[in-house]
């Protein structure tokens, strides 16, 4: 069982208030607090550790080099990965990840005839790169639709995936908060000779993920949605598959050896990680890792599922059928981030009011258009629960919704 | 909170309630121009007849959050049957109304400066966004989006 | 005058010791330390201010939209530049900066018969993108050469800018720490009608720098070098140029609008900054351009040219023919950056023997294999002076290298 | 520093100042590999001629550090005249005595495990080296090469 007032007594900025309010703060899907811990590892990081890692031979340059090259093993071990050192690589977020795998592995292996598989519920980080690609190499995109639940539909999945290439889809949409099966979809596209990548952003923070487990081939996500930093994201492939990707960008600590008429890529992560990496920024998201791991992302999911059903059983009984929340009903398939309209007020005015009253909630498109324009609407206001939510903050979000269906009557 | 009663003043929701000029005008022989908010995915159309420098009509169209579409409105009702050299002064006198937040976000050439609000009329009720500069993007797509129109039919 | 205990009493790592000696931090040049402002500024916008930038509505997030706004302006002014919210590109590093130009204006105005310019002492940043993109696009890469002070040979500068498109060059040599002829360079390159790109790591934070003086066209460089944090780095375009580019990486924040088969890209710098930006680390960086405006780049270029003519009179006194120091021997060509080779003794142990002594240098080919070819050595040892730096690093520098000789000899 | 003379020993500065069979082998008929440490830019090439099962000659080239150089000229002297699965060994048996640090560093499916020093004869000199684990890399080079040039080799 979570704690709540031990986990919340751990992220200052819990203490602030809005406007004279204590912050109520839901909009972890965008990006999440960090504890005091990840805070004070970075800070440790600078005032003790700090150096330029790699190549250097002096004391701090080597610290800093372990804690650098430590951090792949924290990250990999939160999500069961076997060869962390050979497997993270670290980029600047989920969409640098993506773009990577998409610029490297789909540059080197896509073409006329060939079939990418995406979801309709994807966020622009795993639509975009691909429409640009396919632009320059002129390949076939097919996409899963989604039924009025807001769960994928899959009972033509073998058709979808005859022929593919690569499926490439998120484990848990960041605006219905459905969570996929990755497990069979990776069995499925397997089955089809086609690899799977995993968009993360919104599972590893939330959920149990063991990439081993799920048998699947690469995955991207955020540390800032992870209790960790900005400016670090994460892309973890299979060792075999990483190894034979080209290189991405390019500069120094990614070369084995440069001429003035060419150059040889390095083996490993460092192939991906051209110029000086986010070296306070991995120590941050190690230690934001360890805190994950520790908590247990068993007890965080139970803890946030419990959460989420609470939320929507107040909020439907307040609200009832003005209310529209997209994505399951069913807390248990589903994580929680709520997306929802309210009779006529726009998802901005929502959140407008709700700041008067101190919660934190989203408006907007939340990078998904197509599947926006799915659900036939512009906006949705978007509630997202982190392990340090609460009941009283879900009636929170409740008292303050209240008051904006008030001034809009 | 006295800040957000300033922004949704009655006027305001009256017109996100009851858009004025609502729709489209035939296009062509209209002159027919969409604005987007990326930020919050607002979409306003905006299309205008110009008939011997006069700006004979106008519609709008698209969805969006009360003040984006209210300022719209109003926006149509203190433009219409306006000569196209009023319009631009409208729309300038309103954007310096917006300008002040505007430039704490992003550069601007323009000092703000004064702005007359007696002759905005009801346009003056969309003041209290200033102190929202976040919806301030909100309040202008429809003004940006008829400058845009303008432009685009050479008036 | 820079008052060098009031400015070292700023940098916490300055305090610690390595093998229970106090620290003689000689590796700016790979990565500069941080002053407790800028770490402070950080702490205080992840327990205040955390949010994700844009669309959010909400206190937060509208602080934390405007910090990171802000920063563009912090940055800006910094270096000089006239239209900081529409030319200033947050990246992860000069590394990035560099591929996103050469990615983004290269790929779109490059082809077979066209010039590109680089020098022989380009950092592998500068290198490898380019002969990327050769392999895909088929142009011509030429290289102005050096002298033997470490100089660009600019005589025949007009034969080698025939016909090209665009010279890309560094400002400072992370090397010979060569100061290169910047505004003269431009005025060339424009008169060919060729644009100029400024390799500005190792410059913005020794030199006084400005943009439209110069009259270049873009510059890249990093946070982690000029006191800031790692994790970010900043592309400087002309507002006009910077409109006629094409998108590099792509995903959420970068468009207006997407469907399934194609998205319109937004303007300005958000059409280049793909996914969550690195917030924090521009709060920091902001912070860290504010205290390098506030010390004046005219000072700090003083000190240090100041402290790399002692060293190198210590040096030279100390080791005379023994010493091979690469680059100008006039400290007014030159920043503080010092490499050389002493004797038989191999880069590598010198930076070893010297760590006993906690002097911190670098050994290696710092990310510029071709030029360690052209000066036909594989691997320098490799001090750089900060504003932190004294007369007693350099000293310090000089003894432990005294006992590196004797283990040697 | 204690640590410091552990790393130079007398005898590591020896082979460093006079290193053992530097030089090519002609190649064809040797077998010619080059290594390369991108860490610090150290470059071996082995050469190798082996005749029935033994390693019968071995030339070391390239540059860097007194860590790489000696370890190299130490391997060389240590390996030349063996069987190639003597040779095996003593690759197998060096590169655990680096393992203690290196594990820490990368991952790796072998358990460090005891050495036998006495068997290393003068490579136990190079122990010192796990002091500090950014030279482990310099101190393998040599060999990583060598077991390349075996592989290639068939060997
Ligand atoms: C001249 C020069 N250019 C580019 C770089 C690359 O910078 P970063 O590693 O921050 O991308 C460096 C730093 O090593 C440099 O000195
Ligand atoms: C499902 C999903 N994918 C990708 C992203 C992009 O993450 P980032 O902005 O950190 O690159 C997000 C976050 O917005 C997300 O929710």
């Amino acid at each position: 069982m979570i704690d709540e007032a031990r986990v919340r007594a751990q992220f200052p900025l819990l203490k602030r208030e809005l406007h004279g309010k204590p912050i109520v703060y839901l909009d972890s899907a965008a990006s999440s607090l960090q504890p005091q811990r990840v805070l004070d590892a970075m800070t440790n990081y600078y005032e003790h550790s700090h150096a330029n890692v790699h190549r250097g031979v002096y004391g701090t340059a080597e610290e800093a080099t372990n804690l650098y090259e430590g951090a792949r093993r924290a990250v990999g071990s939160l999500i069961g990965a076997k060869h962390s050192p050979q497997e993270i690589v670290f980029t600047k977020n989920t969409t640098e990840s993506i773009n990577l795998f998409v610029g490297s592995w789909g540059g080197a292996n896509l073409g006329p005839g060939d079939v990418v598989v995406l979801s309709i519920m994807e966020h622009h980080a795993n639509i975009v790169p691909w429409l640009v690609l396919q632009e320059r190499l002129g390949f076939e995109i097919r996409w899963i639709q989604i039924d009025a639940q807001g769960e994928l539909i899959l009972e033509d999945l073998d058709t979808v995936l005859a022929g593919a290439k690569v499926l490439s889809i998120t484990a848990m949409s960041n605006v219905l908060g459905t969570i996929n099966p990755i497990a069979e979809l990776a069995q499925a596209a397997h089955r089809h000779g086609a690899i799977i990548h995993v968009d993360g952003a919104q599972s590893v923070p939330h959920l149990s993920v063991d990439v081993v487990d799920l048998d699947i081939d690469l995955m991207s996500f955020s540390s800032h949605k992870m209790l960790g930093p900005t400016g670090i994201g994460v892309l973890w492939a299979r060792r075999e598959l990483l190894t034979s990707m080209p290189p991405f960008l390019t500069g120094g600590g990614m070369i084995l050896d440069v001429r003035t008429d060419g150059f040889i890529p390095a083996d490993g992560p460092a192939r991906f990680e051209a110029g000086t990496p986010p070296i306070a920024e991995a120590v941050g998201l190690a230690e934001a890792a360890r805190f994950l791991e520790e908590l247990g992302l068993e007890e965080v999911r139970a803890h946030e599922e419990a959460l989420t059903a609470y939320a929507l059983d107040r909020l439907f009984e307040a609200f009832g059928d003005d209310l529209v929340v997209h994505g399951p009903r069913n807390p248990d398939r589903r994580g929680g981030v709520i997306s929802f309209t309210l009779g006529d007020v726009h998802a901005h005015d929502i959140a407008q009011i709700l700041d008067s009253h101190a919660v934190c909630v989203r408006p907007g498109h939340h990078c998904a258009k197509p599947l926006m324009r799915h659900l036939g609407v512009p906006a949705t206001a978007r509630a997202s629960f982190g392990i340090y939510n609460t009941q009283a903050d879900a009636d929170a979000l409740v008292e303050a919704l209240r008051d904006a269906t008030k001034l809009f009557a | 909170m006295a800040d957000l009663e300033e922004l949704y003043r009655e006027i305001i929701l009256d017109h996100y309630r009851s858009p004025r000029n609502r729709g489209e005008l035939p296009s062509p022989p209209a002159q027919r121009t969409e604005g987007f908010n990326p930020l919050c995915g607002d979409e306003i159309v905006v299309t205008i007849e110009l008939t011997d420098g006069v700006l004979t009509d106008i519609k709008i169209a698209g969805q969006g959050c009360s003040i984006s579409q209210s300022s719209a409105s109003l926006m149509s009702a203190a433009v219409k049957g306006k000569s196209v050299e009023d319009v631009h002064a409208t729309i300038d006198t309103f954007k310096r109304l917006m300008l002040v937040h505007e430039s704490q976000l992003e550069e601007s050439d323009v000092e703000p400066e004064a702005v007359d609000l007696k002759s905005l009329g009801e346009l003056a009720a969309l003041q209290g966004v200033v102190k929202f500069p976040v919806r301030i993007k909100c309040a202008t797509l429809g003004w940006n989006t008829l400058a845009q129109a303008l432009e685009e039919a050479g008036a």
